[in-house]
């Protein structure tokens, strides 16, 4: 860790995005710091996905400030990614294309991410959530301070999905770095997240979960299933109690609700 | 054996040896044509070579790094492919150069005798410059090799990953500039533009990585210049077409291999359900 | 003695010097163009062990000039442009050969100022006569034990081509006077031998063609001038001639430079020029 | 219709594909007929993509028989699908690809996903949950008698999802189409769902959804999550009904529900 | 106006209006470099018309068509782009005819004067041909449009939505094989290729749909071609490379345009949240 360690990892501040005249987004600030968890949600189309490559500098911001940590080492999944066939890549050399890891430190990442079967695979086989996880495990492998995650468990299956959201948890714990995480699955966000940002163009409201949910802001942009998920969210901790399920290490009262995340959304 | 036959035997791997891991970006980044781009334009350069008063050869080499530019330069907008850029580029090169020429009443031109050499003409000077463009080439590539691997997958990862995206995308095609200028001279245009393509597809079949495809594309493209000249010693036809068949039939062999299975999964036994 | 020759009427003239002893070999037979034109091992071990290699100069055969650098000794070259006897023309410039300077890039062109010149030498029958001396005088010195056949040939081809040349001029006093267009500059040798009224040519290649101008020009040249024949070659497409003479009096003919469909020996060099010129004077003489 | 009105649309009968010496489905039989629902559920790598480009003659099987009725008209919206920038192509092009509709027509089927304000946009610059919204509406303006939807709803924001899922039922239920839906979603599959087969290479277990949840080899395959939505089903009904959201039975008090995503997406 | 000006107008009017739509699918496809390709074989054409002793125009239209046939079967297995499978075909084309050509002394070739026409050398019976290939060529590529686009956009959603794709896929580098041989004897190789990709690339920054992109290469080549001819009546250019030159300065500005507004949301006013 550098000297200034409490310093934000990346920070947007009133950042503005202009193409051919369309405003994609508007006036958005936010921070990553380290061992922060950061979602961004928000409807298709509310600017996530150009919220988080303005962050990684791949757009530039037409008005407003991007700033990232000099040497800042990033772990990213993209929300899409397609390898063009007539380059062969297996996953292994997949997993090296700019980080050297040691064939172990590969295994363990995939075995992690529950791809460890896949290793000798061409990428142009692997199913769709197959593929995700390979990204995952690629990402992390690069033991980066800060990963991005653009819907990181898409098409991922419902036991690979509650994993994946425990693994990341226990990274940032682990290695203490930041996390930038782009996903629709509002129980996952609100269990496992630090801090959460709603997105309609602008930031419609940003806090805490706990603080988010019950933002009028945040009712107007979700509609009933925040409702749902806000009623929901206090209703039902000892179903979760009960069945025993598998859950993490921190969150103390975010815990078995977490957990609970887990079993209901696949 | 003849010295001539050796001079193209040498001339021929080492072109092979530089045209294998070079022609599998070629075939990967949709530049197959890249090449004959270049013979195209060459006219523009020769042109502008003459205008300026500056050497020809000069001109053309200025000219083919001046299109390499342009190309990553417009590529970038990611409307008009790969393919379709070069294919501009030679087309209004060429057709740019006959205009001009046409305005310059004293510039005699016969691109021929710039442009086209011959396996079997290969002189000891035509090895140096082969030499000459390996030792650059080569060590260029190995060190830049992973990044240009890394950009190739993806540019957004490679360029959040911390990869010098925009070097490598220049770096790619100036390299490449230089080896087809350098080759085209001393084996001809046909034979070097054939030994980009034809080996790195013939080895994208059996390869598994880049690597493996690199190293497999260097090695075809060496079997097919050694079998070329045999064909040729053998039935006296022409050396450098002779090459190209030989490559050809590697890629149709290649092509009609079957399938490897891929390996099985480690876990697959234990994992799947009743 | 192992002599190789590229083009078919340099070949004609050197058998004619080496008759009643080897034959020399001829490198490009018919119309190659270097898109088509490969070098094979036989050739490069021909150019290699050759004894001699007759050769007009890179201004013609520019696909050979590579393998001829790189493989014959450069003391066993003969470079006919720079032969003692043959008298070589600049390429026109100016005036009506304005724009159509002579290259179709097929089979010339020249690399730099100095050597602007054109390479079409043999059309002169004078010519003809040095290239006969100076190859006799070079094999003369490789091959002293046959040094006086190869005098004495070269003596026979000069009388025989003096009289081919009386015959010529004769031939074409007749039409001297009768305006034509050529297909590319190729025949200045002949009309500087025989004063013949040559009044512009129709630039073809892939490298510099003619634009729409131009051909107006030539058009309105041709109504003027009322040229009586424009004369394309075997190897090109003749749209072009057609366009130019279209709703003209002019005729047209085809010209072969090279005697690209002529036998090869002794005898083509003669046949090439009577050719030639039966072409160019049937094509001009009045019609009746 | 046709006068076999109930005979299945597409069946699989004992279907087994292998492709360079891997086994990826075998001895998979499945049918689908009008007016049915069938999911195929099971983990990432299961063969699910696999099976359904079977159903539909994307691929050869290598052994067993796959029988689609003759004329057969499908809309299918694939797991992955990304067209190539050189082509210019707007939204109301993409819709009239294969069909002819009306403009009317598209825009009241894009209006159903809530893809409505998309119309005149070029296809290249959608994001991920606006580009499935398309997609969808493109597969049901065809009026198709079978519905592939091969994930249909990744990406797509949480009450876009529910509302999808709605649309579905709807479809079935006013155009008697029958539906193969691939999905991860085990709490809509099982409530949308006339048919449930679990997938693992071969079929594990199918049936009807109360059943298949019950059944062992399911709960082997989905663990926890399986456990936590058996309970789970049958405990928070009635918190759904409170608030209105998510899982649908019928057609018709999800009115104001379907409403709402227009406001939120776009 | 003389008379060949009128022909020359015609004729590379007419090209380029069946080369816009096809060039489309040029771009589309990645096939930019069809049009050399075909150039290229021909010269196997030539030389296997004159083995089997058939007329060499019809060998070089078989050659062509089986090149077409083979590029499609060979495509299919997807491990090699399209791009390199066209100069795949265009090097060993030429390098087998170059063998063969060996072993034919009395072969004489000059590929030039079979392929290359030029635009102010097109005669009245080219002006048929290039009519006739019109009269064939748009009314089957009007008719098999929204097949063509729909293979194009995906081959499975086509294929899974009833279009034949397979003959799609054939149908294509058949029309495109009809169309070059054809033009390109009137008009010469360089203006057609060009005309295929230039006006077509130039057209893709404004148009929003395939159809209009289309036709916006259709208008922007016969702009380029008016154009072409009127800079070499003016300054005594050739005309097909001027023609071609006007027409990548068509597509340089295009290029050089803003990006214009995507329309509107309908509803963007009141969905957003506060
Ligand atoms: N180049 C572009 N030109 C015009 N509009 C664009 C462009 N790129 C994206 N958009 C639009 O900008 C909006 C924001 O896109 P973005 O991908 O950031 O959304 P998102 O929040 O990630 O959505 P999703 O949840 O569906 O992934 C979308 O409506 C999209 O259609
Ligand atoms: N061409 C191929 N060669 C070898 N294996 C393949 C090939 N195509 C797919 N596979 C493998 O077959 C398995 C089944 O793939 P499929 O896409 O059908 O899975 P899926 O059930 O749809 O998974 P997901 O939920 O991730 O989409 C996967 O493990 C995949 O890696
Ligand atoms: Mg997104
Ligand atoms: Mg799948
Ligand atoms: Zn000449």
């Amino acid at each position: 860790m550098p000297p200034d360690a409490s310093a934000p990892l990346v920070a947007l501040q009133d950042v503005t995005y202009r193409v051919g005249g369309n405003v994609l987004v508007e006036h958005v600030s936010l921070a990553v710091a380290p061992r922060q968890i950061v979602s961004l949600i928000g409807p298709n189309g509310a600017g996530k996905t150009t919220t988080v490559r303005l962050a990684l500098g791949l757009l530039q911001p037409s008005e407003g400030r991007v700033a990232r940590r000099p040497g800042l080492s990033v772990g990213y999944v993209p929300q899409r990614l397609t390898v063009d066939r007539s380059l062969p890549l297996t996953v292994r050399r997949l997993l090296s294309l700019t980080a050297r890891p040691t064939p172990a430190e590969a295994q363990a990442a995939l075995d992690e991410t529950g791809a460890g079967h896949l290793a000798g695979r061409e990428v142009h086989d692997l199913s769709g959530g197959e593929w995700q996880r390979v990204l995952i495990a690629r990402a992390l492998l690069r033991q980066p301070a800060l990963l991005v995650l653009d819907e990181p468990v898409q098409g991922v299956d419902v036991t690979g999905q509650a994993e994946l959201f425990t693994l990341i948890r226990t990274l940032r714990d682990r290695r203490g770095c930041g996390v930038l995480l782009v996903s629709h699955d509002l129980h996952l966000v609100m269990a496992a997240t630090d801090a959460v940002i709603c997105l309609n163009r602008h930031v419609c409201c940003s806090g805490r979960p706990d603080r988010v949910v019950r933002d009028p802001a945040y009712r107007d942009l979700f509609g009933d299933a925040a409702t749902a998920l806000a009623v929901y969210a206090h209703h039902h901790d000892h179903v979760h109690d009960a069945t025993g399920a598998v859950v993490p290490v921190e969150g103390h009262h975010h815990h078995d609700h977490h957990d609970h995340a887990h079993h209901n959304h696949g | 054996m003849d010295d001539f036959l050796w001079r193209a035997l040498l001339a021929g791997i080492g072109v092979a040896l530089m045209a294998g891991p070079l022609g599998c970006f070629v075939v990967w980044r949709r530049m197959a044509y890249f090449g004959d781009t270049l013979a195209h334009a060459a006219l523009l350069g020769v042109a502008i070579g003459y205008l300026l008063d500056i050497d020809l050869v000069l001109g053309v080499v200025g000219t083919s790094l001046a299109l390499a530019l342009l190309l990553v330069a417009i590529e970038r907008r990611r409307l008009v492919p790969t393919d379709t850029l070069l294919g501009i580029l030679a087309h209004s090169g060429l057709a740019i150069g006959l205009v001009v020429i046409a305005f310059v009443e004293t510039l005699r031109v016969d691109l021929m005798a710039y442009l086209f050499g011959d396996l079997l003409a290969v002189s000891h000077a035509d090895l140096w410059w082969i030499g000459g463009a390996a030792a650059v080439a080569l060590p260029t590539l190995a060190w830049a090799w992973r990044s240009l691997v890394a950009v190739t997958v993806s540019e957004d990862l490679a360029s959040v990953e911390g990869v010098p995206v925009t070097l490598a995308r220049i770096l790619f095609p100036a390299l490449l500039a230089l080896v087809v200028a350098v080759a085209m001279k001393a084996v001809g245009v046909l034979l070097v533009t054939a030994l980009l393509i034809l080996p790195a597809a013939a080895a994208r079949r059996l390869a598994r990585t880049p690597e493996a495809m690199a190293l497999l594309a260097a090695l075809i493209g060496a079997v097919a210049v050694t079998g070329g000249l045999g064909l040729s010693l053998r039935w006296d036809t022409p050396a450098g077409p002779s090459a190209v068949v030989v490559a050809l039939a590697i890629f149709l062999f290649m092509i009609g291999w079957p399938r490897r299975p891929a390996p099985r999964d480690r876990q697959a036994g234990q994992n799947r359900g009743p | 003695l192992d002599v190789v020759t590229t083009v078919k009427p340099i070949h004609s003239l050197v058998a004619a010097v080496m008759a009643g002893g080897d034959a020399p070999h001829l490198l490009i037979g018919g119309t190659a163009s270097p898109h088509t034109y490969a070098l094979r091992p036989s050739d490069a071990r021909r150019l290699e062990a050759a004894d001699l290699v007759v050769w007009v100069g890179p201004t013609l055969e520019t696909p050979l000039a590579r393998p001829i650098a790189s493989l014959a000794r450069p003391e066993r070259v003969l470079t006919l442009t720079r032969a003692d006897g043959v008298h070589v023309l600049d390429a026109r410039e100016g005036g009506p050969w304005e724009a159509d300077d002579h290259d179709h890039g097929h089979k010339h062109g020249t690399k730099g100022a100095a050597e602007e010149s054109d390479g079409h030498l043999w059309l002169d029958p004078t010519n003809a006569a040095a290239i006969a001396v100076a190859v006799a005088e070079r094999l003369a010195g490789l091959d002293p034990g046959n040094a006086a056949r190869y005098r004495a040939n070269a003596e026979r081809l000069r009388t025989e081509v003096a009289a081919l040349d009386q015959d010529l001029a004769h031939r074409l006093a007749a039409v001297r006077q009768r305006p034509f267009l050529v297909f590319h500059d190729a025949y200045q040798y002949l009309e500087q031998r025989y004063s013949l009224t040559a009044v512009g040519a129709i630039a073809i290649s892939p490298e510099r063609k003619p634009g729409a101008r131009r051909i107006q020009a030539l058009r309105r040249r041709v109504a003027e001038t009322g040229a009586a024949c424009v004369f394309s070659e075997p190897q090109f497409d003749a749209g072009l001639v057609a366009t130019v003479t279209e709703g003209t009096k002019a005729r047209t003919a085809v010209l072969d430079p090279l005697g690209a469909s002529l036998k090869d020996g002794p005898a083509l060099y003669p046949a090439l020029m009577r050719a030639i010129t039966g072409a160019l004077a049937g094509c001009l003489a009045p019609t009746t």
